[in-house]
């Protein structure tokens, strides 16, 4: 997979290197406006500093999810896996035309979006999307905010198009070789996409765009609500399957090893498509409307998901410890000093990598069915993603982004003491934010609250105060804001920097077990898809028709009907998808 | 104009480099003077510090299972804490 | 397929905490007897809530020896009642929610405690709680519902049996007139 | 292990999320730790990374990081 030329990226791909240059571009703008929206909106509700009013806030919160969940990290996403599919099939893509067509589409949904969203900061111009990133009907947006999603999800298709071309032209000249592991990971990733974005376009564009323009009266809220929780929690595996890749294929050879197993890295990618989308329901479980056994059902699915995160976690930390003996690393923990600290792009994967961690942990809490009750929608929420996709992912890109953004400019790092001191500040203010958030979630704390105060009561924490915690939320976003700073001059000044003949080193060393060792049908993406859907198929088949039925029919405002759906029916999907599930477990 | 002024193309050439078939001999001009990695590196460089080649038979990660053991008893011990003392030991709860 | 044998540790281990983790919740369920927000509230039109013999006039109904059925309705931005008048239950009572919303989707948390539900228009959250001890809880919408999201909450009283029963009285008199 | 300004930087960082649990731990031993008592713990913490970082810090390179 590795062609050790001399040339970089660039050189090699100029075409290919600008569309993944001018997806960048989009992601880090997104990313500047978002982190600042995210700037105000820390100083806002912990009442430090206040310069909007209580009812914007939710317009820069919704700027600030819209932006960076979806706009940042799928930007980040489509340059990372362009680039991913021409360096690992070693070819250009097919139509030059095609991939702008793609890129231009997609910019478009989004610009379309954010006008809606920031129309909202503008009260005569009566365009608003007040509706947070997760747009729960009955709150409305205006039509354009979910025509813009729309172009954008449609965009998104036709850019896996593009790489499922690739890979069908080189599967002409490569009869009978494995899958290039990145071009592996790209397409099984954009498969489960394929299969979770149904859900959204369902939702927006049979329901959500006719309601907002006013050809039909109402819509079923609890209906939209499943379907974009679908699709929304696949998405969480969207933002981490880059991040995933660079951990698999990049983040060893910045340890200055090789990646410990090839095979096990395919059987993780493999779980993921089949566990990310019949688990939506696990952000439902207070949800009225839907049985307790769907609620099991997804968590089960969830807690098995677990498993190949697990298995990441350590394939990643061994392939960075087969780095550090490389580099002469020894003993139980001392091979810990060895590694490369002083590369950013190292230290920021490893400190995304210590952070996931973390973020696991409260994963787990939330996807435990019961336990929600305890931190259901308080900060305790945002405390957990600002950890995983605002760490794992976010931070891992920007890590990233030291090592690539050179290979598309030809030009070297502008400065890597800065890079390495703005990847530290990220995880000393998401340390402190996103702890004293997990706390004060605890005592009961809200998420999207613009007050950091009730009239009626006081939030009460066992240990320490309320303020306290406040202060350290407002501190650490403060910190990540000025790191992302940093981060974009830097990468401003990298990208003028003058050409240089070797501005990265970018070789990717083999892994040390590799792909021959196991079984073919690991390459069988079709069979996979199928299971995939067909566990998609048990999972929401039941609690949709039920939704549908009781919740008075596709478009709501109907008179309820009485729920039909017999317990026996109930527990026969439960050992059903239970058996699939131990299926599953034992292939893998 | 980058901050980092390593000579170009000498110190950023890999001094070690492996493949499947094993290691593969650095050449002459692109080897460092000393086995310490260059203080001014770019990014992506850290196979300038190789000091020997680790094959996939000669490599136990000890020290792996030693990290994911701690993380694992970590998880555990916070799990019991949150669910049984967190979770069940308050107050109002949705009961059957 | 070749897996290093550490590795092999470690996926057992990872099974273990899995089959653990659902272990407990099951125990929560069957042995703590922690009920999940399902579909047994069923279903209500949102749009004619004033003309429902329960939510028409929210609010707490004795349904037997320290049995009572409490109605919420939600709305921008208020709990009806909860917010311009305190929800009132008595001490050592078993309380069954019913929780739904008028217009869009609400959140209904009791402060610092487990009883914490989504309200959703067209559907009824029922749940059940047990108060003890006399007190006073924090009410709040916790899923954003409008721009004045920030100012929906209330407050939930848990009153002594004799001061609740003189209330009660008073209520159902008020009631008759 | 050498001591560079990396490494001094990563131990710092890693220091800050102990620094904020340690007044968890303390509570559960019912030891009500300030805040402020905290931050000097901390500041000592770093103090003494410094003094060490003087004493065997990078002695051996010019360039520095």
């Amino acid at each position: 997979m590795a062609t050790a030329s001399q040339r970089t990226f660039v050189d090699r791909f100029p075409d290919e290197a600008a569309v993944v240059k001018a997806n960048f571009l989009v992601a880090f703008v997104a990313l500047g406006i978002g982190a600042f929206f995210g700037l105000v909106q820390t100083l806002h509700r912990t009442n430090i500093v206040r310069v909007i009013d209580s009812a914007d806030y939710y317009t820069m919160l919704t700027g600030h999810g819209v932006l960076l969940a979806i706009v940042f990290t799928i930007f980040f996403l489509c340059g990372f896996f362009h680039w991913a599919i021409a360096r690992s099939l070693d070819r250009p893509a097919e139509s030059k035309l095609f991939s702008w067509a793609w890129f231009g589409l997609m910019t478009t949904g989004s610009a379309l979006a954010a006008i809606a969203i920031l129309g909202g900061l503008v009260p005569n111009l009566g365009i608003s999307a007040d509706v947070l990133f997760t747009f729960y009907a009955p709150l409305q947006a205006h039509p354009i905010f979910y025509i813009g999603l729309a172009m954008f999800i449609v965009a998104t298709w036709l850019a896996g198009a593009d790489w499922f071309l690739s890979y069908r032209v080189w599967r002409k000249d490569h009869e009978g070789e494995r899958i290039p592991l990145q071009t592996f990971m790209v397409l099984t990733t954009m498969i489960m996409w394929y299969i979770a974005t149904i859900g959204v376009a369902v939702s927006v564009v049979f329901f959500l765009i006719p309601w907002s323009l006013g050809l039909i009266p109402s819509v079923n809220p609890l209906l939209t609500r499943t379907l974009f929780w679908y699709f929304a929690h696949p998405i969480v595996y969207f933002w981490l399957m880059p991040a995933y890749m660079m951990w698999y294929t990049i983040l060893p050879k910045l340890s200055g090893g090789r990646l410990f197993s090839d095979p096990l890295a395919r059987v993780v990618f493999l779980l993921f498509l089949l566990l990310s989308t019949p688990v939506g329901i696990h952000h439902q479980y207070l949800d009225p409307g839907i049985a307790e056994g769907f609620k099991f059902i997804a968590m089960t699915n969830t807690m098995f998901l677990l498993l190949p995160s697990l298995l990441t976690a350590f394939t990643a930390v061994a392939s960075m410890e087969h780095g550090a003996r490389q580099r002469g690393g020894e003993g139980y923990f001392r091979w810990l000093g060895a590694l490369p600290w002083r590369d950013p792009a190292f230290t920021g994967m490893a400190f995304a990598g210590i952070l996931f961690a973390a973020g696991g942990f409260s994963g787990m809490i939330n996807a435990g069915m019961n336990i929600n009750y305890l931190i259901h929608n308080t900060l305790w929420v945002p405390g957990h993603f600002h950890l995983t996709v605002g760490t794992a992912v976010a931070l891992t890109m920007m890590a990233g982004s030291y090592w690539l953004v050179p290979q598309l400019t030809g030009t070297k790092l502008y400065s890597r003491p800065i890079g390495l001191l703005q990847v530290t500040m990220w995880f000393i203010g998401m340390v402190f934010m996103s702890n004293a958030m997990h706390r004060a979630g605890l005592a009961g704390i809200p998420r999207r609250t613009a007050e950091p105060q009730y009239q009626n009561f006081d939030f009460v924490t066992p240990i320490g105060s309320i303020f306290e915690l406040r202060v350290q939320i407002a501190l650490g976003g403060t910190l990540l804001f000025l790191s992302v700073v940093l981060f974009l001059f830097n990468m401003l000044l990298t990208s003028l920097g003058e050409e240089s003949d070797r501005p990265v080193d970018e070789y990717l060393p083999a892994p040390l077990s590799g792909a021959e060792g196991s079984p073919r049908i690991l390459d069988n993406l079709t069979m996979w898809t199928g299971i995939a859907v067909l566990l998609v198929i048990l999972a929401y088949t039941l609690p949709v028709a039920a939704i549908i039925q009781n919740g008075g029919g596709l478009f709501g405002g109907g008179l309820p009907v009485p729920a039909t759906i017999s317990a026996g029916l109930d527990l026969a999907t439960t050992a059903l998808t239970g058996a699939v599930n131990t299926l599953v477990g034992v292939i893998a | 104009m980058a901050v980092d002024s390593t000579a170009e193309g000498s110190a950023a050439s890999p001094a070690l480099r492996a493949d499947g078939s094993g290691g593969v001999p650095a050449d002459a001009a692109t080897q460092n003077s000393s086995s310490e990695p260059p203080v001014d590196s770019i990014v992506g460089t850290a196979d300038d510090g190789i000091v020997r080649q680790i094959d996939h038979d000669d490599f136990d990660p000890v020290g792996t299972l030693v990290l994911v053991l701690i993380y694992m008893v970590i998880l555990l011990s916070m799990w019991v804490f949150m669910y049984f003392i967190e979770f069940l030991g308050r107050g109002l709860t949705v009961v059957g | 397929m070749e897996i290093h044998a550490y590795e092999k540790l470690w996926l057992a281990l990872a099974l273990v905490l899995i089959v653990g983790f659902i272990g407990t919740i099951t125990y929560g369920a069957a042995g703590a007897g922690i009920d999940m927000i399902d579909d047994k509230g069923g279903t209500v039109d949102p749009t004619t809530l004033d003309d429902h013999p329960k939510f028409g006039d929210p609010g707490i109904e004795k349904t037997g020896e320290n049995q009572y059925d409490v109605y919420v309705v939600t709305r921008q931005f208020v709990f009806e009642p909860g917010t311009t008048q305190p929800i009132r239950v008595p001490e050592g009572s078993t309380v069954t929610f019913h929780v739904t919303a008028a217009d869009v989707i609400h959140g209904f948390e009791v402060v610092g405690t487990n009883a914490n539900t989504m309200a959703i228009p067209g559907q009824v959250a029922e749940f059940t709680v047990e108060f003890d001890e006399p007190g006073e809880y924090g009410l709040l919408c916790n899923e954003y519902c409008g721009s004045g999201h920030h100012v929906m909450e209330g407050k939930l009283v848990v009153m002594e049996q004799s001061e609740f029963d003189s209330w009660y009285e008073q209520q159902q008199q008020e009631e008759e007139n | 292990m050498r001591l560079t300004k990396a490494t001094s930087l990563i131990i710092i960082a890693i220091s800050v999320p102990i620094a904020i649990e340690l007044r968890t731990v303390a509570g559960f031993f019912n030891i009500e730790l300030p805040l402020i008592a905290v931050a000097i713990i901390e500041f000592l913490f770093l103090g003494l990374m410094f003094v060490l970082y003087g004493l065997y810090g990078e002695k051996d390179n010019s360039v520095s990081p």
